[in-house]
């Protein structure tokens, strides 16, 4: 997949199960007429397709809206308004094939204008300038040569802007209107959305690609933010699927559902903050990986079932994983107290855990993580702070010393895990300095052959573990819960939720 | 009189601007706005910018202020940064909820405190009232989300009388309202113990009196002395409880709406904080300032009504 | 002889408190583990002999953390009492008894407090402030005040016109004296259920904080804490929530009890 | 015979040493029987006639003897049966009119509540009972009255309401305790009338509790003379205010008040 | 003649409030001299605890002169139960007026309340009950109690003896007078009982419809009435005696 220069077959990449079309569903036979409520514990806010500001919005939206490409299970992108595309040498011009047939929710065809549209409104055309996608701010024209191509030019190459082409094609001059009309090219049209409670949509049948047309008639998303509420939701029977429950509750759920695991596709770490003391000496931060015991902690955090990654990839990026670096620091509290007493510190010292109290799994982990501490001597305090704020201090501010969290990368790009070290990033929010570092991404950036690529971004990857740039720590693991009726739930390696592949069992 | 009405008007507008004033504050203390919430934690700083000057987040609070209150008392509600809607229709299906949640609570309230207290006082320190005494001291220290998890797991999974799914109004009163009954139930299981409370240490207070005496000769029974000559006495350090609890139940019911997945003001409140998504708090605020300020004044009407010793203001 | 009646809710009510205490105490000196100490064998352990409640997900002991948890517990909610009642007695008896302007702009005032959303108020604390458990405590506690000021003036209004009470000021009793030592006796049974109803919410609050995502405290354990932590596992480990919901339950309890108990003794010499 | 009291005892046990307030106070009274009760304040007069109503709480004091009303003994019945005769056979006034009265109770529902809750009447015929009730208790305007709170009235006014409502339901047996203290002698008068046009035409049995002893001789065919718990001397009326056997009744006799003047510790006697 | 202790000329007073305000007192005038005792009688309910309460200040709504030159004036309650602090013990309501009155030391203050104890007729036992375990009697006896121990020059005693058997009645007023000699007191005495106002007051004001309809030296008014109603409430009180 992504190879350059290449047609794309649309059904690549495209999991095995359940992809046979089943277009004879007698909805009457079928309990609840054939529809499904999906619990979702993440209030879904602004619906702006091309702004979806949170993974909640964007999985619910992948039903409804589709760019020139779409997401596949995989990780990679398949073709979706476009039926093909082509990249210049120089890895700075697309030119993409529209599809023909594709139509609106409200019938209408897709026309490159309302590609152009929409791609421009993405770059910021309605915003003041200011991209809505900011990997949209790299694009320096978009034109149509014919009616039936759109050229995409950038300013710098990029082989990842294919990954940004997922944002949605609306019809023209809907923007402004587009969270009240919804309209899209997906297999699902949208029919309601009330704040806080629930979003309803249909099966649109329309669907350019009959082939994968929704099974279901209808779905509706249940907003529901307490995680008992859920269970008493499937258990009751209103729910027919959840995602993202913790997978502690797997004994809860095991024996009436159907339990999909998944890992959650992110790194949650022991983020130091590399520019204050005494986590400015690599030699402070390696003693305490040696000291914490990764294994335990994943253990406590998630009965065991997370992956240890030990450096900022998580393994559903199969190419550039690394797993032999999570054991490069097996706990070794003896080593630990030498390389504290190397760095000065061999009493130890006093720091503090700065971590968001609504993520259960962080503060489980840092309570963890304090207790292996002490036995090197280092005493922790854990401060549990409201999600903004730590976006605003922490994350933001970089006001912390060090936070336990999980990262993941926007646009789910191998490259969006590790660009973020470089000393001079924006997101380097734990000020990671590394001129090895940078100079390999750098190099890795420019690349445009991918083998080459993938070896420097693991070469990247080692440096983060070698440094001890944070205390890497695991991929969480989760469970989607199903109701055993349903067939057909497929697990994209990025926050999709693809519900047109799910129907209820014959 | 005209003028006791104006003066009471003067000052409900007072507190409701004070409330607003502190809230608007509140959000120029606190950490973070709303860039975050509607562009990610990951949106560049051009991004933030921008989104910022549109909304005239770079002003400083007061001229914030002073547009949202100019706007605000021309009926201009202002619009959500987080669902990009108006605050006024995001609000009022929410509102809607509310009050039928807060009203069949109340009701509840009334429906299990009054007997209860009655019971108990009946015959102070005997099994009843020891058995009551007991029963609503431990039902009002039980903290909500386990009350309300407990009544979903009881009545939902166990008995089975309801399918824990949120039914709105749209979808017909008889059923909104059946659905709505278990959630008021878990609003109203521990304020009623609290009133139950309130309501026994008052009746036993007043059940010294000498006119209790004087009802006793002529022939009341226990129960009918208590109904007819004891409760409205009592009553009256009740009705200022019951009237915080109304403001209470509309403001803080966060706990009950997230449990029964109910979209409601409070936790439209709650995620509006956390948002920072600030014209939806504020008029939320104001609104609850409203409701609390009419109810205690409800009360205080409702009080010199009951006791007519108290002169009428 | 004396004739001195057994009350029941004392009794109880002082047996229960004095054990709860004694329990808390014990919490203070001793715990079986250490409360935060995790080991990995006992995940998820359902209650034995080694640990009569149980351990949590992460393994560390039910009972300890529930013996340290309700020594945080009884500070917090004592805090927040004294900081609520005190100031809103005060503040109740004063607008009470002298009504007027200034009652009616502190009653204002005091909706104005009410009608505040809490987590914001907490969090202009936390920023304010900075963390620390104590710091939301004072929070909460000003949030206590409304509902005790209230309920206090409705009793001053109700006394402040009885001949008892004109008979005091026209004996020159000052009238600070006047509001605390005529009239303030004579409200103790409402205030008496109006405070173990505060205490009740004080152990409340901190959990129901804990819930919407304001941490007040984390590394201690409180049983507020403990039970929001205990919160995802309500089924599956339900000794998690049982235990300091009982220790939380039986503390209120047994103060309740006793709150009625005293309300008995004083009451009945008033007949 | 209406009423026999024997050896009625009320002994207060809610404070430290036992306190017994009456002490083997025994009465027969017949139908149509005026009996008067004089004697020393705190003597228990007031605690006496409380016991025979049923009004005093066994948690608070130990009522002994028998008290029997037409042959049934009042003390031992339970409530539900003893509140068949409380308000109807047997009503009470009482002593503090100030505070006997519910002070967020209309006057008019006062009055009438005794008919309310043993007869069947509708409103009106209640109300039209209580408002001829408060006229014969001699009370002005009864219709502006009838809506009014206790602490509007004066205090004579109080103690007319408490008249009314014991008589509204026209008792077999009324104990009235100092009825007519607050009133002014010419209401006195009236109500003293009225009292015995009630006793004459209904055969009320009155007992009637007063300081007074102008009135009680004026009123009464017998009277009881109580100290310090007890009986110290009971007699006919003349017999009783003429003979007095007792030092203490003679005692009594001899403070009336006159019209003499008490002026610089100018000896009395 | 020395000036008032209570100068009240055209004194009108009003209850209530809007459409319930309700005139109670019309035109009120009288004047107390110290060392005097003005007795007051009357219809019930014509506005005598009315009037005793303005003289106190404590009605408000009032029109016309009111000066009262004493300080701390005391009242003995009509209905003494309600003006005895229903929380506190005898002993305790005792000592308030003393404490108030600046007398610090405990010891002294229980020795006068025990030394006054007899003068009104109470035992030690009482002390340490509550209003509520007296009997209608004993609680007037305590408010007068009250009322006296403090020393106050003007004294204003709605009913202070209504409720006492005839020799507690004598041994009261007794008090009162000897009171009054030795300190220079000045009453004003309200009661129905025409008797006991002629024992101890020097003048008399009769009362009726909110209106002082009479006023004068006792023994005038009650040997040549001039007034209807002052002569039927003689008349009446001579048919009982
Ligand atoms: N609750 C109580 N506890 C203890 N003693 C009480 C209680 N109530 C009354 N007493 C005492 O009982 C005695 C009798 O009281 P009672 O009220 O019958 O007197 P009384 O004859 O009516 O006097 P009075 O003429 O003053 O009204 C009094 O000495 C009183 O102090
Ligand atoms: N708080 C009040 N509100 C309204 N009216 C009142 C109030 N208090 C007294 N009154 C009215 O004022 C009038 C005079 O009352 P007041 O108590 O002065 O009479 P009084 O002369 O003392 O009578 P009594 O001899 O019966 O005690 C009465 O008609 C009474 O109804
Ligand atoms: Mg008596
Ligand atoms: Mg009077």
């Amino acid at each position: 997949t992504g190879d350059t220069q290449t047609t794309l077959d649309p059904t690549e990449g495209v999991s095995g199960s359940g992809s046979e079309p089943t277009a004879t569903a007698q909805s009457g036979e079928l309990p609840k007429g054939n529809s499904v409520t999906v619990g979702i514990a993440q209030d879904l806010s602004n619906l702006d397709p091309q702004l979806a500001a949170t993974a909640g919005i964007r999985e619910v939206l992948f039903n409804i809206f589709e760019g020139l490409v779409k997401a596949s299970p995989d990780g990679s992108v398949i073709p979706a308004v476009a039926s093909d595309y082509e990249l210049s040498k120089d890895g700075k011009t697309y030119t993409f094939t529209l599809r023909e047939g594709v139509t609106f929710h409200d019938g209408k065809p897709v026309t490159a204008e309302d590609v152009i549209y929409s791609l421009e409104r993405c770059a910021g055309s309605e915003n003041e300038g200011t991209p809505l996608i900011s990997a949209f701010s790299n694009v320096s024209k978009i034109s149509a040569p014919d009616e039936a191509h759109v050229v995409i030019e950038l300013a710098e190459p990029s082989l990842e802007f294919l990954y940004s082409l997922t944002a949605a094609i609306i019809p023209k001059d809907s923007g402004p209107t587009i969270t009240d009309t919804m309209i899209g090219t997906g297999p699902f049209r949208f029919v309601s959305y009330a704040p806080q409670d629930n979003l309803v949509m249909e099966k649109y049948d329309g669907y350019w690609n009959q082939e994968k047309a929704a099974k279901l008639d209808k779905v509706t998303f249940k907003i529901i933010t307490d995680t008992n509420a859920l269970v008493i939701g499937l258990k009751g029977g209103t729910l027919d699927l959840v995602l993202h429950l913790p997978n502690t509750l797997e004994n809860e759920v095991k024996d009436e559902f159907t339990v999909l695991q998944d890992t959650m596709k992110l790194v949650q770490a022991l983020y130091l903050n590399n520019a204050v003391e005494p986590f400015n000496n690599e030699l402070v931060r390696q003693a305490m990986y040696y000291a914490i015991n990764v294994d335990e902690i994943i253990q406590f955090v998630c009965d065991g079932a997370g992956v240890a990654t030990g450096t900022s990839m998580y393994p559903a990026q199969s190419r550039y994983f690394l797993p032999e670096l999570a054991d490069n620091y097996q706990q070794d509290v003896e080593k630990a107290k030498e390389l504290l007493a190397q760095a000065g510190y061999p009493d130890g010292f006093s720091m503090t855990i700065t971590a968001p109290s609504n993520y259960t799994q962080h503060m489980d982990a840092a309570q963890v993580i304090i207790e292996q501490l002490k036995a090197v001597g280092i005493t922790a305090e854990l401060i549990p702070v409201e999600w903004q704020s730590w976006v605003d201090d922490v994350y933001r501010g970089r006001n912390y010393q060090s936070t336990v969290c999980a990262i993941a990368a926007d646009d789910m790009t191998a490259r969006e895990m590790l660009v973020r070290y470089m000393s001079d990033n924006r997101k380097n929010f734990i000020a990671f300095q590394d001129e090895e570092f940078d100079q390999v991404l750098t190099q890795a950036l420019a690349s445009l052959d991918e083998e080459e690529q993938t070896t420097l971004y693991k070469r990247a990857e080692e440096i983060l573990n070698e440094k001890a740039a944070s205390l890497w720590i695991q991929d969480m693991c989760e469970l989607a819960v199903m109701n055993p009726d349903l067939e057909g739930f497929t697990f994209y390696c990025t926050y999709v939720l693809d519900m047109s592949t799910i129907g209820y069992k014959q | 009189m005209g003028k006791a009405l104006l003066k009471r008007l003067a000052l409900l507008l007072g507190t409701l601007l004070l409330v607003s004033v502190l809230a608007f504050t509140a959000f120029s203390v606190i950490p973070g706005d709303p860039t975050q919430a509607v562009l990610g934690m990951e949106a560049t700083d051009q991004q933030i910018a921008a989104f910022r000057a549109k909304h005239g987040l770079d002003l400083p609070v007061w001229e914030r202020y002073g547009r949202w209150l100019s706007a605000f008392v021309r009926g201009d509600f202002g619009q959500s940064f987080k669902y990009d809607k108006p605050v006024a229709e995001l609000v009022i299906s929410q509102i809607q909820v509310t009050l039928m949640l807060a009203t069949v609570s109340f009701a509840l309230i009334l429906a299990i405190s009054l007997p209860l207290g009655l019971i108990a006082a009946r015959r102070p320190g005997g099994i009843v009232d020891r058995a009551v005494t007991v029963l609503t001291q431990v039902t009002m220290s039980v903290p909500n989300f386990i009350m309300g998890i407990g009544l979903m797991f009881v009545f939902a999974l166990v008995l089975k009388w309801f399918r824990p799914e949120y039914v709105s109004l749209e979808q017909g009163l008889g059923p909104h309202l059946a659905f709505l009954v278990y959630p008021a139930l878990a609003i109203a299981l521990p304020k009623s113990a609290m009133t139950v409370k309130l309501l026994r240490g008052s009746i036993l207070g007043e059940l010294d009196q000498d006119y209790i005496r004087t009802a006793y000769s002529k022939g009341n029974s226990r129960g009918s002395a208590l109904r007819r000559h004891v409760l409205r006495n009592a009553m009256i350090p009740v009705v200022t409880f019951l009237a915080m609890a109304i403001g209470d139940i509309m403001a803080g019911s966060i706990v009950v709406e997230q449990v029964f997945g109910i979209p409601g003001l409070g936790r439209m409140l709650i995620s509006s904080i956390g948002n920072r998504d600030y014209p939806v708090v504020q008029a939320i605020v104001v609104l609850l300032a409203a409701v609390v300020v009419g109810c205690n004044f409800l009360a205080d009407l409702l009080y010199r009504v009951m006791d007519p010793r108290i002169e009428r203001t | 002889m004396k004739v001195k009646k057994k009350s029941w809710y004392l009794t109880i009510g002082g047996i229960l408190t004095a054990c709860m205490l004694a329990f808390t105490a014990t919490g203070l000196f001793w715990t079986p583990y250490s409360p935060t100490a995790m080991s990995a064998p006992d995940r998820n352990a359902p209650p034995s002999a080694a640990h009569p409640f149980g351990c949590d997900q992460l393994g560390r002991d039910v009972l300890s953390r529930t013996l340290e948890g309700a020594g945080s517990t009884l500070t917090i909610a004592l805090a927040v009492l004294v900081v609520g009642a005190v100031c809103g007695l005060v503040i109740g008896a004063l607008c009470g008894y002298y009504g007027g302007v200034a009652d009616a702009l502190i009653m204002r005032l005091c909706d104005a407090v009410a009608a505040f959303p809490s987590v914001l108020l907490a969090l202009v604390v936390l920023a304010l402030t900075g963390p620390g458990k104590y710091n939301v405590i004072g929070a909460l506690g000003v949030l206590f005040i409304p509902s005790f000021a209230r309920l206090v003036r409705g009793e001053f209004l109700k006394y402040r016109d009885r001949d008892f009470v004109q008979s005091a000021r026209l004996m020159g009793v000052s009238q600070l004296r006047i509001i605390f030592i005529h009239i303030l006796p004579n409200i103790w049974p409402v205030l008496l259920s109006g405070l173990t109803i505060g205490f009740n919410n004080a152990v409340l609050a901190e959990a129901s904080m804990s819930y919407l995502g304001i941490g007040v405290n984390a590394t201690e354990p409180s049983l507020g804490y403990m039970l929001k932590d205990a919160q995802g596992v309500l089924f599956t480990l339900p000794w998690c929530t049982i235990f300091p919901a009982l220790a939380a339950i039986l503390l209120i309890l047994g103060v309740g009890l006793l709150g009625e108990g005293i309300r008995e003794r004083m009451g009945g010499t008033a007949a | 015979m209406m009423l026999d009291v024997q050896e009625l005892s009320v002994a207060f046990t809610d404070r430290q040493e036992p306190f017994t307030a009456v002490d083997k106070f025994s009465l027969q009274m017949d139908r149509g029987e005026i009996v008067g009760i004089v004697g020393e304040s705190g003597s228990g007069k007031s605690m006496t006639a409380h016991a025979l109503m049923g009004l005093i709480p066994r948690s608070r004091a130990a009522v002994t003897g028998r008290a029997l009303f037409e042959g049934v003994d009042l003390l031992p019945l339970p409530r539900e049966a003893l509140r068949q005769y409380q308000g109807r056979d047997l009503s009470i006034i009482f002593q503090e009119p100030m505070t006997s009265l519910n002070p967020t109770m209309r006057i008019g529902k006062q009055v009438e509540e005794a008919l309310f809750i043993h007869g069947k009447l509708s409103p009106g015929e209640r109300k039209a009972k209580a408002l001829a009730a408060m006229e014969l208790a001699g009370l002005p305007d009864p219709e502006g009255l009838y809506r009014q709170y206790p602490h509007q009235l004066s205090g004579g006014m109080r103690q007319r309401v408490m008249i009314a409502a014991a008589l509204v339901l026209r008792p077999r047996l009324l104990i009235a305790d100092e009825p007519t203290t607050a009133l002014d002698v010419t209401i006195q008068a009236q109500i003293l009338d009225t009292l015995k046009d009630i006793n004459r035409q209904e055969g009320t049995a009155i007992l009637f509790i007063s300081h007074d002893l102008g009135v009680v001789k004026a009123l009464c065919s017998r009277v009881v003379v109580m100290k310090q718990g007890r009986i110290v001397e009971t007699g006919p009326a003349e017999q009783v205010f003429h003979h007095p056997r007792e030092d203490y009744t003679k005692l009594l006799i001899a403070s009336r008040p006159s019209r003499k003047k008490l002026r610089g510790g100018g000896e009395h006697e | 003649m020395s000036e008032p202790i209570v100068h009240i000329a055209r004194l009108n007073s009003w209850y209530g409030r809007g459409k319930g305000r309700k005139q109670v007192l019309r035109d009120v005038s009288l004047k107390l001299a110290p060392g005097e005792v003005l007795g007051v009688v009357g219809e019930s309910g014509s506005g005598k605890s009315t009037l005793a309460k303005c003289v106190l200040g404590m009605v408000t709504d009032i029109t016309g002169t009111l000066e009262v030159n004493s300080p701390r004036p005391q009242m003995v309650f009509q209905d003494p139960y309600g003006s005895l602090n229903p929380a506190k013990t005898v002993g305790w309501i005792l000592e308030e007026p003393l404490r108030t009155a600046g007398v610090k030391d405990k010891g002294e203050r229980r020795q006068r309340v025990r030394d006054f104890l007899p003068l009104v007729g109470l035992e030690e036992e009482h002390l340490a009950r509550r209003p509520a375990q007296l009997s209608g009697g004993q609680r007037q006896r305590v408010a007068i109690a009250a009322a006296l121990i403090q020393g106050s020059r003007l004294i204003v005693l709605d009913e202070p003896v209504s409720a006492l058997d005839v020799t507690l009645q004598a041994q009261i007023l007794r008090l009162l007078a000897d009171l009054k000699e030795e300190l220079g007191l000045s009453y004003l005495f309200i009661s129905h009982d025409l008797a006991v106002v002629y024992q101890l007051c020097d003048r008399v004001a009769v009362m009726t419809g909110g209106e002082i309809v009479e006023e004068g030296d006792v023994d005038e008014i009650y040997d040549h009435p001039r007034h209807a109603y002052t002569k039927k409430l003689l008349a009446a009180s001579l048919a009982l005696d």
